[in-house]
């Protein structure tokens, strides 16, 4: 008999937090938008970085006054779902969403997760920011995903072509792991570097997700001793690891990578060896952030004890969702109005010095504006911190 | 005399052991034989060969002039050489009653489709399964324990439903592994009498290997004597206890457990 | 044994009236629409899981569902995607390609056990994850993407069922589906274990050697078991595929196949629709938890201990005492 | 050739310590803990905490990282496994309850130590470069020594200690070592906590190489599941044997196959597969029913 009180005890339990309603805030009308990606895992960092930079942003609006669309001011309201990276659960959050009343959503962080929750996201009038390179997503029939960054596809020419043009770079190794997005995006990778008529010279080793020593995968990539090692889609937690292998293998070459990494991550993980890794970031280095950007940063780590540098790129989805919404305000429940207003929208980047633009993109890659212009901020990593080498835009 | 059951030249060895070597029998229609020996003499691999359960080096078994050796074991079951097991091997989560009637798979008629959509002949068969399960447990004296889980018997009646789960199949020949181990005086005399009855009133030919030489004596027609995985006598009870090789191998072991 | 009792059956009613008319009712009354879809997926997993129970009645610890339901799934996706077939002669063809692929993978592995059995399934979920990201025809990484909604089906002319893109409401039709084809599942589950194959599966996940002393030709009842295991578990990728619109290597994965397996444990071993309620625990649990933002998985791993500490034999094991083992219902 | 022996002990040495524990926990009570990966990751990051955050000396992280681990593996089983052993008419599952945990460590881990990866300043500088014949760092070559000491003293504790032979014993036979006179409960709790501290021990070793994060828990669990079945299961010198096996796999898969990329954990994934069907109690194991 106790352990059924025990047990029905806990159901109850579990049922009265179910039920129990959102947090209401004082005063202004609730604007909710919400993020369907991966918080625990492996892959946890990605969606963390997305979930807490969006908060961090909320938090900020909120406290100073809210955020005005049209006539009303509203309070931001995040309402995240952990997907746990498995497309079934994908489904769910986006259901979850519709539920909710939303309509904008960030997320997924991956392709098979934004690919999965696409007939969900159209049935019920949601425009989603996933942060997943599939070209399909993006291409017409689908109408309803924006690219939340930029794609290795847009950002690897460009670093491949600086690189060629202003360092010499000639010939050029792929690695990548055996997973979906970076395999993904080696393919692209190396067709990118072939265009730009770089010698290839390996694209097909290989690591398990689960590796712990990199020095074997590594070994046969650096005896052909290519001038620049493409680590294709890698995870902030590999990144430092492969770095670290190839120079203790006697790479001399340059490293880069088309995702985003953290500079904490870097420096714990690989030190001096890291000096000269060359990797896409947002707009927080000193040579480029602005006000904003640095007050952004200081919430952040106010709120969440360390700042991620992968949040600079993962700052930009809300903002550009609320942005849209006050330049057409009946988008807030109409997202064929906000698909509208992507033609034309523009209004300044509040994160970068200097006049640059909030726009949608992508026409060259989507045959539609189905991407946010972050800017390309190709960083590289000196002595523990961020450096700019170049700055790059998307059409 | 018609053999029904021939064992010719069997040799089975493990790694350079030989635990068993070119042995040979007979065993006759209806017949209760017996292999004894002291332990380590080969007694349960010889067994299981016949059985099938393990395959042979060399030599073979023969059933109705057909080779059985080296068949899978339900194969042998269902030309009609079924063994028993000791009595740690039962359904141990299923009633008496279940697990005789679950034995009876060799009876049915109907295909395990036909069972699940519940044909004529599966409903027929089903039937059949429970009062030949009541008649068997009727004959074996186990009829007030039928619905008792397998798991709660007393070993004495786990014994009996082990040769019950083995009658159930309808064998020609039955094989039983020490039938007698670990019982008392008296609940040997009961399964002595009880084997007899299966051999006399249902026809049923029967192997037994065991360690308990009264109760061997007293049941078999013959007896097969091995030492160190080789026959040294074969004859009738009598013969055997005046057999000089037999006395020497029981009397040479250090096994006290047994005597003559 | 064989026989339904009325009881059964009014059981049996009222479990058809909760799900195809009960739910609807409070869905449109809460207006929580969203538990559509979550309930489409338990519908569809638990079809997984009954497999994955059904190879735990012969003893066999399967962590391989996965591999199945993903070969289920890039099945129906080629057949529906890229050869045009109908959804329904596809979402057949996967539960038997599926069945098909576990007899060959069968053969040689089922003749381990405990552990064993355990972790070559487990590695064998790797392998076809592997192999779908290195074949050319599942697309590789990229996977496929864009699969049409199921068609309508009719007969001699008649529309039996319209075709799903024409629908206004689409998640309330793969609820149905779902639902209708797990119910079946476990019908069959059912009338499985309360059959004499059922019976004899039992003899084996008690003793191997004596079944086989009996007569039974445990080879092939193994593969018969793990075929059909993998059928659901091929049906059940396919439904997820044709919802999700499409595939990827990585749609079912290692933690899926564990999940799988975990359903059948926390519903119970010992009761044909224990997989249904774990799944629906485990599954709808998570998603109710989800406005505990961070704490989510905390929490659910707290109660998640707390049920397997207090009712070691699974949820359903609260009601042993009224109905009998094996049978259920 | 050298370098892919090089590779192939310094990832046996790091496998087989994975494995220990987890074939310890095996054997003494038939319980396969899916929660194995997330103790290593959990001494992993106690290593970091103190090392790497509040610059304590090595040794003293490492033994925290152990006691840490210990611990926690004795609370595990006292309050969690041995009751449902009890309690269960199955004993598979504890495999539930084995996730259980997996998922709790996750979701503490990811609360307590966040989701970033980490990483420890270097214990030793410089690589041994040997005529570019064997290029090995001096830090992993001084862990794959601490490895392989670590691994010894294990064996010894568990050949010539009065605790180390209970064990033994117990995991043998749970019956006769009760009739023996061990106290089966108390042992238990001990083997658990030394499998535990175990994972405990690899973790603060292998974070000064490879960092820490909190995604490494579930693949490291798997990767010893498999170790421990090419080994035997439930057998000490199985378990280092399957671990120095995969590692050399891995060594010479990588070196042999590269070229195709792709295929080499397929290569490495199949033969398994081929090996288990063939040889189902592993190198080492008793062969299972």
């Amino acid at each position: 008999m106790k352990r059924r009180t025990l047990v029905k005890s806990a159901l109850a339990a579990t049922a009265l937090v179910a039920l129990q309603s959102t947090a209401v805030f004082a005063g202004n009308p609730v604007l909710k938008i919400g993020f369907v990606g991966v918080t625990s895992g492996p892959a946890a960092a990605w969606g963390i970085s997305n979930q807490r930079s969006m908060e961090t942003r909320a938090a900020w609006i909120n406290e100073t006054g809210g955020y005005k669309i049209g006539n009303t001011t509203y309070d931001i309201k995040i309402v995240s779902f952990d997907d746990q990276k498995d497309p079934k659960r994908s489904i769910a959050g986006m259901d979850k969403m519709a539920q909710e009343g939303i309509h904008y959503v960030v997320g997924p962080n991956t392709d098979d997760g934004a690919e999965a929750v696409r007939p969900v996201a159209e049935a019920n009038g949601i425009m989603y920011f996933p942060y997943a390179f599939s070209k399909s997503l993006y291409t017409p029939p689908a109408s309803n995903a924006v690219l939340a960054m930029v794609a290795n596809y847009q950002s690897g020419p460009a670093i491949y072509k600086y690189l060629k043009e202003k360092k010499g770079v000639k010939t050029v190794a792929f690695v990548a792991a055996n997973e979906s997005d970076p395999l993904s995006q080696r393919t692209s990778g190396v067709a990118a570097a072939k265009a730009l008529g770089l010698k290839v010279v390996s694209d097909n080793v290989t690591y398990q997700p689960d590796t712990t020593d990199f020095t074997p995968v590594l070994t046969p990539v650096i005896r052909q001793r290519p001038d620049l090692l493409v680590l294709s889609g890698v995870s902030p937690a590999h990144a430092p690891q492969l770095i670290r292998s190839a120079r203790e293998l006697g790479y001399q070459g340059l490293i880069s990578t088309e995702t985003a990494q953290d500079a904490q991550v870097l420096r714990e993980g690989a030190g001096d060896l890291a000096n000269g890794f060359i990797s896409v970031g947002g707009a927080s280095t000193p040579e480029l952030a602005s006000d904003a950007m640095k007050e952004f940063v200081k919430r952040y780590t106010k709120m969440f004890g360390e700042y991620n540098d992968e949040s600079n790129t993962k700052v930009y989805a809300l903002e550009y969702i609320l942005a849209t919404l006050a330049a057409n305000p009946k988008a807030i429940n109409d997202v064929k109005e906000f698909q509208k207003t992507m033609d034309t929208f523009e209004a300044p980047n509040p994160f970068m010095k200097g006049n640059a633009k909030l726009t949608y993109v992508g026409t060259t890659s989507f045959t539609q504006k189905r991407q946010i212009a972050v800017p390309l901020v190709v960083n590289t990593f000196e002595n523990g911190a961020f450096k700019t080498l170049f700055v790059a835009t998307v059409d | 005399m018609s053999a029904l059951l021939e064992v010719c030249g069997v040799t089975k060895k493990f790694g350079g052991l030989t635990a068993v070597n070119d042995v040979s029998f007979d065993v006759g229609q209806n017949e209760i034989l017996s292999v004894i020996g002291p332990n380590g003499a080969g007694k349960s691999t010889l067994f299981k060969l016949i059985s099938s359960f393990l395959r042979t080096t060399s030599g073979e078994v023969l059933y109705e002039g057909k080779r059985i050796s080296d068949l899978k074991p339900h194969v042998v079951a269902r030309l009609g050489v079924v063994r028993t097991f000791q009595e740690t091997t039962i359904f141990k989560s299923m009633t008496v009653r279940e697990s005789v009637i679950v034995a009876q798979h060799l009876r049915a008629k109907a295909s395990l489709a036909g069972y699940f959509w519940g044909t004529r002949t599966a409903r027929a068969d089903i039937a059949a399964f429970g009062r030949y399960a009541d008649e068997l447990l009727e004959f074996m004296g186990m009829s007030a324990m039928a619905e008792e889980l397998a798991s709660n018997l007393p070993q004495g009646h786990l014994r009996a439903l082990g040769i019950a789960i083995g009658l159930a199949t309808d064998p020609k020949v039955l094989l039983l592994d020490e039938p007698f181990a670990g019982m008392n005086p008296e609940e040997t005399m009961r399964t002595v009498n009880l084997v007899r009855s299966v051999c006399d009133a249902r026809g049923v030919t029967i192997l037994l290997v065991e360690h308990d030489m009264p109760a061997v004596m007293n049941i078999s027609d013959r007896i097969v004597v091995l030492n160190f995985g080789e026959k040294i006598a074969e004859g009738t009870p009598s013969e055997i206890q005046n057999n000089e090789k037999v006395i020497e191998a029981y009397l040479g072991s250090a096994d006290d457990e047994v005597g003559i | 044994m064989n026989g339904v009792t009325s009881k059964q059956l009014i059981g049996f009613g009222i479990f058809l009236l909760a799900i195809f008319v009960g739910v609807p009712i409070v869905i449109a009354a809460t207006g929580r629409w969203d538990f559509y879809f979550t309930l489409t997926s338990v519908a569809l997993l638990s079809i997984a899981s009954a497999g994955v129970w059904l190879t735990f009645y012969i003893g066999r610890i399967n962590i391989g569902q996965g591999a199945f339901a993903l070969i289920g799934a890039y099945v129906s996706a080629i057949l529906v995607a890229k050869a045009g077939v109908s959804f329904w002669i596809s979402l057949l063809v996967a539960g038997l390609f599926a069945a098909v692929v576990s007899v060959l993978i069968g053969l040689p592995i089922l003749r381990l056990r405990g552990v064993y059995f355990a972790m070559i399934t487990l590695v064998l979920t790797q392998v076809v994850t592997l192999v779908a990201l290195a074949l050319p025809i599942t697309n590789g990484a990229k996977g496929i993407t864009s699969i049409p909604l199921p068609g309508g089906i009719s007969l001699l002319g008649l529309q039996i069922l319209p075709p799903f893109d024409s629908m206004a409401d689409t998640k309330l039709a793969f609820y149905i589906m779902a639902s209708i084809l797990m119910v079946l599942t476990y019908l069959a589950l059912w009338r499985l274990v309360n059959s004499r194959l059922g019976h004899i599966c039992r003899s084996m996940q008690q003793n191997e050697e004596l079944a086989s002393s009996i007569g039974v030709n445990i080879a092939y009842i193994r593969i018969i078991i793990f075929a059909i295991s993998s059928f659901f578990g091929g049906i059940g990728g396919a439904l997820f595929g044709s919802i999700s619109q499409s595939v990827y290597p990585s749609s079912f994965q290692v933690t899926d196949s564990v999940n799988f397996m975990l359903n059948c444990f926390l519903g119970g071993l010992g009761y044909v629709f224990g997989p249904m309620l774990g799944t629906l625990t485990l599954y709808f649990g998570w998603d109710l938890l989800f406005t505990l933002g961070k704490y989510q998985l905390l929490v659910y791993s707290v109660l998640l201990i707390l049920v397997i500490r207090f009712l070691p034999n699974g949820l359903l094991s609260l009601r042993l005492g009224k109905l009998g083992k094996g049978g259920g219902k | 050739m050298e370098q892919v022996l090089a590779n192939g002990i310094y990832l046996g040495a790091q496998y087989a310590m994975i494995a220990l524990g987890l074939t310890l926990i095996f054997a003494l009570m038939n319980v396969l803990n899916f929660a194995h990966g997330q103790m290593y990751v959990i001494g992993g990051f106690v290593t970091y905490t103190i090392y790497g955050q509040l610059g304590l000396p090595y040794i003293v992280a490492l033994l925290a990282s152990c006691v840490t681990l210990a611990v926690l593996g004795a609370l595990i089983e006292r309050f969690l496994f041995a009751p449902v052993i009890k309690g269960s008419a199955r004993e598979e599952s504890t495999m539930l309850l084995a996730a259980g945990i997996a998922f709790l460590l996750d979701a503490l881990i990811l609360l307590i130590f966040g989701e970033k990866q980490r990483g420890v300043p270097k214990i030793v500088n410089g690589v041994l470069n040997w005529d570019f014949r064997i290029i090995m760092p001096y830090d992993r070559i001084l862990i794959c020594g601490l490895a392989i000491f670590s691994i010894v003293a294990f064996i010894a504790f568990m050949q010539f200690s009065r605790t180390g032979r209970a064990l033994r014993a117990l995991a043998q036979d749970r019956t006769a070592a009760q009739l023996m006179g061990v106290n089966v409960d108390r042992y238990s709790t001990i083997g658990f906590a030394l499998g535990a501290m175990l994972a405990g021990l690899v973790g603060g070793l292998l974070v000064t190489i490879t960092g820490i994060n909190l995604g490494m828990g579930g693949p490291t669990s798997i990767k010893a599941f498999m170790m421990v079945m090419i080994g035997g299961a439930g057998v000490i010198s199985g378990a280092i044997a399957g671990g120095f096996i995969l590692g050399f796999m891995e060594a010479i898969g990588l070196a042999v196959l590269s070229q195709y990329g792709d295929i080499t954990y397929l290569v490495i994934f199949i033969s398994l597969m081929i090996f288990l069907a063939i040889r189902p109690q592993g190198l080492m194991g008793k062969p299972w029913g």
